[in-house]
């Protein structure tokens, strides 16, 4: 199971076609990816970058699991999940994730999931740049 | 007994450290760790809403910390 | 509207990179980008290659229709719908669907739409060649 | 009047031909080309399955097919 499965979490750039060169199998008929990508406006504000900053021990154990849970949940035969650290700019990336499955169904769902659930679990923080300033995301006190 | 903190996000900025080794007599239960800290970081109280992972795994408030233990405050995420 | 529609039928091969390059867009958080491939097996057997036929000006037009609707049902920015023609060999990539949106589930949702209708409706057909012979799919008399 | 006639896949297999021009005297719905080919391809009945699109549009049994319109015959479609 291990080699079905690609975790990384790194301060270089994250590499598209490199995901797509890993995920793809002979087996596999439907491939679902997820590319995240920096927005220039969040909330009516204008965005001039972000930093990514990350738990990484932590965060790489917790994608593995998203990884293994996604693997046991639904018909999928691999899944990669790569996450960016760092400042990165407007259209830069911080995340993408990409599952192969025999139907695609399976992979919509399970590639769905991984987003859904790293948004949630996994100890990365995002700070947002403005012209006037600076926010953590999800930390307004 | 020596219990290692790290601050991650806005806690890392209200406390004004990443990491903070903090000296305790006994193990201490993450909800008690809480207190300790509210009590020592009053900066802390302007945002109470983090989550408590122990040697890189979330713990729940009944957790136990012990010596040596790896604890991480992390407010909400936001990866992704 | 038009510009934010990209839809091509083409005998080259497809390229992802080129695909995720149009479709990335500043104002855009979350990319779905759906990649058919070809699989070496289909109900137990060993399929050697396919070939595929379009009746190409209408699959180009229910291509156009299938991504106008998407526009319309989704709250996305732009689409893009790539097929291939003529034959492919396993791994090979028949179909490349990208979709941006500010926000991924919108995303999501189009590019699911938009595979599950490229397969009901537009007028493209492929030959599974096996060992022992060669089948049109879906027609069984 | 003259129609153009496009058969594709399995379709084309059973006429043995891409293009066939089809002379008739006046226009005919879908339902009536449908039964007129059954007629001169007899083999068509093994897979009559299929849609049929006048001038690049998916039509319905009464559509009605004109002097120079383009007819093509659909079977179950499999791109992706």
């Amino acid at each position: 199971m291990e080699n079905n499965i690609n975790i990384k979490l790194t301060a270089e750039k994250l590499n598209l076609q490199e995901c797509y060169e890993w995920i793809q199998d002979p087996s596999c008929g439907g491939i679902s990816i997820f590319v995240g990508t920096v927005r220039n406006t969040t909330q009516q504000k204008t965005v001039k970058k972000l930093d990514f900053t990350a738990y990484s021990p932590m965060a790489v154990k917790e994608m593995q699991q998203i990884a293994e849970k996604a693997m046991s949940q639904f018909t999928i035969k691999k899944i990669l999940i790569h996450h960016a650290e760092g400042l990165l700019t407007i259209g830069e990336i911080p995340v993408i994730i990409a599952v192969a499955s025999a139907h695609r169904n399976a992979a919509f769902e399970a590639c769905q999931f991984a987003i859904d659930t790293l948004k949630e679990s996994v100890p990365i923080w995002k700070k947002e740049y403005f012209d006037d300033g600076e926010v953590w995301v999800n930390s307004h006190p | 007994m020596t219990i290692k903190l790290l601050f991650f996000g806005i806690t890392q900025d209200l406390v004004g450290n990443h990491i903070i080794d903090l000296n305790i007599e006994n193990s201490i239960s993450v909800v008690e760790l809480k207190s300790e800290l509210f009590k020592q970081y009053p900066n802390l109280n302007k945002f109470p809403n983090f989550a408590v992972a122990v040697n890189e795994q979330y713990a729940n408030e009944e957790t136990l910390i012990n010596d040596k233990d790896i604890v991480a405050i992390i407010p909400p995420v936001s990866g992704g």
